[in-house]
């Protein structure tokens, strides 16, 4: 009974933490529109302006190029923003095919192995994916890795994500990203856990049941 | 030459159309939808035609399933698809048969003007044009 | 004994759920952003391109005065998106500026009254926040109402929320928006209940312990 009574505290408490970790997660999302996409919207309207005003044809000219990459350079960072509000390609594609997508935008090369003998339902794959792409940022953030290598495999009604990446090390667990992942796969049931020695390298484990 | 052009976003389909005009094209037809592409291509017998993916009346992949049967049907018409995501699915499934007269693109590129006509040509004269993107992941 | 089994399972249960609700909040949001922000900063780089290929020089100006226009229009749009991302303007103003920053996106009035002794913690506001908004948002969209009130009152530890439109009626309770809020709320273990009979009016109503 005291077990019991300590199992409903538990899981009051990191009902409540979920819903703080993923809007966090919305928190860093908007901050990213408002710096980032806002602020060349904003410079992109002026450059505009001026050259609606201009005179000179040689100017005009000038601005109107630089005001055409603005636009192109607007419209990757959102394709970034958008990948990381919610993995819609998912709808068509399958898990690998999306993680390899995504992993085009990081500067590090990214392997993907996956091997897994039925597809999961979705919100594990979404689970999956969020779990993938924070762990990708921030080895290509934090780590000073020369690769990542990111292996899905799969047991009967388990599901295994490992992200391995070969730099520095010294992961704090505790950050506001990592804890995050922790909530998100609790809320379902998973085990979460991540390995990073000073001097490396990390290793991001997770386990989710599939029903 | 003569196109027809698929697209549900009305800003975009409208932004082509005058792009297209610009350069001197004909539009045949212009849908938003990919049942109404097909019909469209048997009544118009376009030199070429454009298709996003996701559009009515399903909302799913329809436009690349119209693309599909446009060039299982007609295969002297070229068909250039726009799509949201490289999909190395939809591209093993458009160059199946036969590379010729065959497109598949990134929508975000067709903001770069140059590269996407330069595209429109290659397909209109039977050739492949692919996005870097797919070809990278072919 | 038997009662603590069900509050496990309940919390459980409810745990994966709130997960789910956000998600498909998120998955909403990366829809919009696709569809409607995407879409218009295509428009306007292909806008640029033709006017960079241009020597008609009264062309070029209309594109550009185009260009301006549609800038200006996406950087409304991107407001409006960011604003169902995250309440960042929280950071700077208490709940009752932000909501009637926000109303103002509505054609329809909104009417706002707030009579808090203490402003509520961050996760409160936020889901007050959240709750206000998906429930002015249905007032508009889908009951044809002329005005829609919203009052935030409290007494010592618990904040009230109520929505209120003369519209219609005849909400649908187990709709992906309106199920979505109860999750959240009772993540926090809050109250949730809405009243909205054929013929109108329609009230939201929530309550939220604060610590
Ligand atoms: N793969 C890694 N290699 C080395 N250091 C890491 C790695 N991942 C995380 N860290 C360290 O651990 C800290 C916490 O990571 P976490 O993802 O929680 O936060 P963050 O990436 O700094 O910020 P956020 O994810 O909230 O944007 C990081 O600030 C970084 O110092
Ligand atoms: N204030 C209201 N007045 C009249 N009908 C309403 C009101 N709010 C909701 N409804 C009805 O209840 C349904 C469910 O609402 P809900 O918010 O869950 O979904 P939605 O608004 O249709 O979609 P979503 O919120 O997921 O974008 C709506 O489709 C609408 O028919
Ligand atoms: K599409
Ligand atoms: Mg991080
Ligand atoms: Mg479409
Ligand atoms: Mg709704």
């Amino acid at each position: 009974r005291d077990a019991l009574e300590r199992r409903v505290d538990e899981l009051t408490t990191s009902r409540a933490e979920v819903v703080a970790a993923v809007d966090a997660e919305r928190q860093r999302i908007e901050r990213d529109l408002h710096d980032g996409l806002q602020q060349r919207l904003v410079a992109l309207g002026m450059l505009l302006g001026r050259a609606r005003r201009s005179a000179d044809i040689d100017k005009v000219d000038r601005l109107l190029g630089q005001a055409h990459e603005d636009t192109q350079r607007a419209i990757e960072d959102l394709r970034d923003v958008a990948w990381r509000v919610y993995p819609s390609a998912l709808d068509h594609a399958g898990l690998d095919e999306v993680l390899t997508m995504v992993a085009k935008q990081f500067s590090v090369p990214v392997r993907t192995s996956y091997d897994l003998p039925v597809r999961p339902p979705r919100h594990v794959e979404t689970v999956l994916y969020f779990v993938a792409c924070e762990a990708m940022t921030n080895a290509a953030k934090h780590s000073g890795a020369n690769v990542i290598t990111v292996d899905i495999s799969g047991r009967e009604r388990v599901v295994k994500l490992r992200v391995h990446d070969d730099g520095a090390g010294g992961a704090d667990p505790s950050g506001s990203g990592l804890r995050g992942l922790a909530r998100r796969i609790e809320a379902l049931d998973g085990w979460f856990r991540i390995d990073s020695p000073t001097g490396g390298p990390t290793v991001v484990h997770a386990e989710l049941p599939c029903e | 030459m003569r196109v027809i052009l698929a697209e549900d976003s009305t800003l975009l389909r409208e932004g082509l159309a005058r792009l297209l005009n610009d350069e001197g094209h004909t539009i045949a037809a212009s849908v938003a939808d990919a049942d109404e592409l097909v019909r469209a291509v048997g009544e118009h017998q376009p030199d070429v035609v454009i298709t996003d993916v996701r559009m009515p009346p399903a909302n799913s992949d329809d436009g690349l399933r119209a693309a599909l049967e446009i060039r299982q049907h007609w295969p002297a018409i070229g068909v250039l698809v726009l799509s949201q995501y490289v999909e190395r699915r939809y591209a093993t499934k458009l160059l199946a048969e036969r590379s010729d007269g065959v497109g598949y693109i990134l929508k975000d590129r067709v903001a770069q003007v140059e590269d996407f006509l330069d595209a429109l040509d290659r397909v209109a004269s039977g050739s492949t044009a692919l996005d870097p993107e797919v070809v990278r992941q072919l």
